[in-house]
């Protein structure tokens, strides 16, 4: 699977509003991550104790070089918080590339892209990477969250000129509301025009298990990057889980995904 | 004093490169390590647990962090025994490494015929020029299995009797993994060397749970799972001297929260003749390498040339000078 | 939704300002904390285990601390029953806190003899119109002690025996105390209950070891040490949940590696009564309190009135949806 | 015993030669640390995780104000590695002062204090207060290590005018050898010259058990500061247990001690 195991050092650690921030890793040797695709993610450790015992899991958010990527945070718990507080020059372990990402938008569908939380960074990557193939067009963003605060690095997506489509809970950005209220009429709107999209989504669990069901119902290819519990991030732990149909009942979000069909899911 | 340190060191009747094994459930089949780490410099592999039918795991979630340790109730997850001789075994096999065939059944019968199958798969690996299986490292602790299974583990008739029938129908040496969760770790030692096992593997998971307060529920789908990592490890080094100091000899395998070459030689001093990695390989998947390294070196300045003059070797304490009250 | 938060509660027969106690061993006889809180804020203190005759402890070093763990081997040390009345009871007493006294024997005899004069002492205490014993925490796990006293603790008719002799000398309810180095932990609680004790509190420490690899010597005089700390909780809210599952209602006192208000949530939901604290005194002499108020808003914010409302209520996962292959 | 736990923030960290370093740490209230005698200690935590339980036990080397002290360290550890990579403003949980230390100098007896490594602190306190005192007559400093990078702070002692006597192993700085030979010679001259002396020391345990034969042989009050495995600093562990004569078999370094007369540890 390429991917490598190696240390790497903090060359920024930026935060943004809402309690998110962006660390910009950098490593001596030039790094397998600079390959990653959309929704791939790397395992991060800090020189903790023996305390915190595995790797954190996040998805890459920017390729610069080579040598330096950047991954977005928000604290959850001990280890994110540990991470939050690193300066730049302190070390870590990253593990990466894992996983396998969505796939770059076709000549067919139209890709609707739907991010919440801290699920933003595999679709922000995505966007990037459709702009600079000239795809820009092909694809939509529908990013919601709490708060204005929640909306994290929308310029980039406007300087890209990509349409996109904001929604907060309380209204103080974009439209009020889930950001499923905008999707559904925009889906409305694709099937009166006869237009072809697909959904690709990553975010809260239970907003990919609406967009799930909005998807299902409208026989639409939804592909929804998941989050389940990782100890290792490379298919030995068995701990990642993800409940399927199909020939067997589970497949591991961490090498099988984390991008899964809608349909394939046991929810 | 530093010397000239020699790695390669005997448990029982087998030869091992390295005292430094990777631990069943931790290490999947190998393949997944080969990015990571040159897998010959492992003094052996202990595979994730075959049982003789393909087996699929427990409901998620299955693993949540604790303190220095992580629960796990992955549910023995396996391949089977005919997908692993046909599709896992010969790429173990080519790595020349003492190969350990980590097995379970769900009941008594499905435990003899696993160790059956696997013996004769060897058996034929061998006879096609290939290397076979060095060990079969017989788990009857299962914490993970419910329905039943657990009083091969936890009683030691039932576990001579299910180790004899074991050793019975195979060449192949047998290690039996002992579970912590008993009152005399000993006893069962005991009762499965007089069944005719090669030796024993300890420890396995310590059972425990915890619970989200939020939902009220276990961190876990099944309520309760295997612990494991360093926090266990004061645990698995007392139950290994245990072990040492009573079957004098006797070769075990001691694992248990091991995560530097010093961890490894404790286990050594306590008793262990050769010692598994597990759950440090999730975090840094060539940890088996640094820690071999780590072990070799801390050997040189403690002035250990072979392993033998390390194992079983802990020394009492002086005594305090007696204490005449006026 | 924020409640307003009743911590007082009920052990069995007894009632508790508030859960948070404070274990034996892990805050002597509770002087020592006077300058550092308000010792009438806690729900009870247990005090170190308490033997007929003084006794001195063990060998050093007695202690060594681990991965989110320590190991000891302090020996039961303690001023034995006469001294403890005459000048350690009327300071608890005096804190109108309830006062759990742990006690040990050596022997069968020393056990009952411990009791009664332990009983005897209270109700002289409360003839002279001072507070007495509230309960008598019968420690029958002594992993330090050498000579015997391991039936006690591990076998169940031996424990049931022995409890039941104890509770026909004296009026004052015991609480056994279980070790969890037992295969199986609710036979033992069975085992005791059926005798007559008023309720368990689990768990003492897990039986470990640590070796320093220079001197090839344990880290503790005795060998062997118990392990506490959070380490151990995983292990200890297992073997809670195991008690209150099989003993519905029985009153349990949980304990084990208890740092936070979250941490004792847990250990009341997996179905203990009351919780105690024991190695964070000593990194943090006010831990208790801070564990109270911890405990007191994060019910606020869960919306549990009273502590009643979450003892026992572990709820299970939700099945998954049905699995069909195709 | 009027011993508290406060929280404090590093002020300055001090790298000295040898490894050895000097925390500074201060505290928004006035703390009783303040009144430390020589030879008591504090327990130093800083905000660790579960990993590292316990405090961990510092003599006071210098009190600034009730607000400021100083302690003197040198990696040993996890816990004291954790503490060298302590940068100003962090903060950590102090509780002291704790122990009993030596006694002030009398008219009767002159004090040779004799120190060895991390056990400079206590008698580098006692002389800064016999000076203050106008006792700076009244001591003797013998002060030794294994190579000139290990004797650190000495400039104060001279500064105040301390007779001190300095001895390295390897004889890169003082007398070459042991520092107990240079002591030797001194007790020589105070019994042909029949002058009163007593023994103060703090040092390796092996130091210790050299000077307590010393002392016992040569009838002299002979008082050790003795190191002993801690967990609380408080005497509710009994962890740190020392084997003494007298009625009980055992006393406990951190309340009866850290310093004990030689005749009565138990070695
Ligand atoms: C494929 C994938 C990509 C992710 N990408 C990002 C990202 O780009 N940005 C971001 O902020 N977060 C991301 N997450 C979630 C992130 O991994 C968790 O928030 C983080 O592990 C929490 O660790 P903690 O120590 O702060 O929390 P703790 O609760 O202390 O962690 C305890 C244990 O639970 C595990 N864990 C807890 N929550 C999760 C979770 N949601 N998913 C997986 N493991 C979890 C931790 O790995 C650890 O083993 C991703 C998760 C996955 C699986
Ligand atoms: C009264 C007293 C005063 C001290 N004064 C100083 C001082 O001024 N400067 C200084 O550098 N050191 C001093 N020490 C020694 C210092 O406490 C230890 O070096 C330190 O605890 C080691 O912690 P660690 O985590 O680095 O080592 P680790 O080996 O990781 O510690 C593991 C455990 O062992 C305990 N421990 C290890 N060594 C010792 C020891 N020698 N004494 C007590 N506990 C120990 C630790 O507290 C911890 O619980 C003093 C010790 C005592 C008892
Ligand atoms: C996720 C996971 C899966 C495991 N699966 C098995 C298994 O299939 N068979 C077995 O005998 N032990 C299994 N174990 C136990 C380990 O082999 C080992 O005995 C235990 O984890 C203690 O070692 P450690 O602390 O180094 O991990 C598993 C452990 C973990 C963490
Ligand atoms: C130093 C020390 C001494 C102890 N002494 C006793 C004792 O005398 N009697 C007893 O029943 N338990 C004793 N215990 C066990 C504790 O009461 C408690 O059961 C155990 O430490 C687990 O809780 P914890 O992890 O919060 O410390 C002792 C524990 C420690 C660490
Ligand atoms: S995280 Fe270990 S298998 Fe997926
Ligand atoms: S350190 Fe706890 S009693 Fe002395």
């Amino acid at each position: 699977m390429g991917a490598a195991q190696l240390s790497a050092t903090v060359a920024a650690n930026r935060p943004l509003t809402g309690g998110y921030f962006v660390l910009e890793l950098v490593t001596a040797e030039a790094n397998p991550i600079a390959e990653a695709q959309p929704g791939q993610f790397v395992m991060l450790r800090g020189e903790w104790g023996r305390d915190l015992l595995n790797g954190r899991a996040f998805s890459v958010l920017q390729v610069i070089d080579e040598h330096r990527f950047c991954v977005l945070l928000k604290v959850f718990g001990r280890g994110t918080a540990l991470l939050q507080a690193m300066d730049v020059g302190d070390r870590l372990t990253v593990t990466g590339p894992l996983g396998h990402g969505f796939a770059a938008p076709t000549s067919e569908r139209k890709q609707l892209l739907i991010a919440g939380g801290v699920g933003l960074p595999p679709l922000h990557l995505h966007a990037r990477r459709a702009v600079e193939a000239g795809q820009g067009d092909r694809i939509e963003m529908f990013y919601g969250g709490r708060t204005a605060a929640d909306l994290v690095l929308t310029e980039e997506l406007d300087h890209w000129g990509i349409a996109t489509c904001l929604a907060t809970e309380d209204g103080s950005r974009g439209v009020a509301g889930r950001v499923t209220v905008p999707l559904i009429e925009r889906l409305d709107r694709a099937r009166r025009e006869g237009e072809a999209v697909e959904l690709l989504a990553c975010g809260p669990t239970p907003m990919l298990a609406a967009l799930r069901t909005i998807g299902l119902a409208r026989e639409l290819p939804t592909h929804l990057c998941l989050e389940e519990m990782m100890a290792c991030g490379f298919g030995v732990c068995l701990g990642c889980a993800v409940p399927v149909h199909g020939p067997k009942p589970y497949k591991y979000c961490c090498t099988d995904g984390p991008v899964f069909e809608a349909r394939e899911v046991r929810w | 004093m530093s010397v000239r340190v020699e790695l390669g060191c005997e448990f029982g009747p087998l030869r091992l490169a390295s005292p430094i094994l990777t631990a069943s459930g931790c290490f999947a089949y190998g393949q997944q390590f080969d990015t990571f780490m040159d897998l010959r410099e492992l003094g052996g592999i202990s595979t994730k647990g075959i049982s003789p039918l393909p087996r699929h795991g427990n409901p998620v979630p299955r693993i949540y962090e604790t303190a220095a340790g992580m629960l796990n109730s992955i549910g023995l997850e396996n391949v089977g025994v005919e997908a692993f001789l046909a599709e896992k075994l010969p790429f173990l096999a080519k790595l020349g490494v003492s190969v350990w065939v980590n097995f379970f059944g769900t009941d008594f019968a499905t435990y003899v015929e696993c160790a059956r199958a696997l013996g004769h798969g060897s058996a034929r690996a061998k006879a096609a020029g290939q290397a076979g299986i060095d060990v079969l490292e017989m788990n009857i602790s299962c914490p993970n299995i419910k329905k039943g299974g657990i009083e091969f583990g936890t009683v030691p008739e039932v576990a001579h009797r299910l180790t004899k029938a074991c050793v019975e129908v195979t060449d192949v040496p047998i290690v039996v993994k002992l579970t912590p969760n008993v009152t005399d770790v000993v006893g069962m030692a005991d009762a499965v060397k007089q069944a005719g096992a090669a030796g024993v593997a300890l420890i396995n998971t310590i059972t425990g749970m915890a619970i989200d307060v939020r939902t009220r529920r276990s961190r876990l789908a099944t309520t309760y799972g295997g612990l494991s990592g360093p926090a266990i490890k004061p645990v698995a080094l007392r139950m290994v001297h245990q072990v040492a100091s009573a079957l004098p000899g006797f070769p075990i395998c001691g694992m248990g929260g091991i995560l530097s070459g010093e961890d490894a030689l404790e286990f050594l001093i306590a008793g262990a003749h050769c010692v598994q990695l597990g759950t440090i390989n999730f975090s840094e998947p060539a940890a088996a390498l640094r820690v071999t390294s780590e072990l070799r070196s801390l050997m040189a300045d403690l002035g250990i040339a072979r392993v033998a003059d390390a194992i079983a070797t802990l020394r009492p304490h002086p005594t305090e000078p007696e204490h005449t009250p006026p």
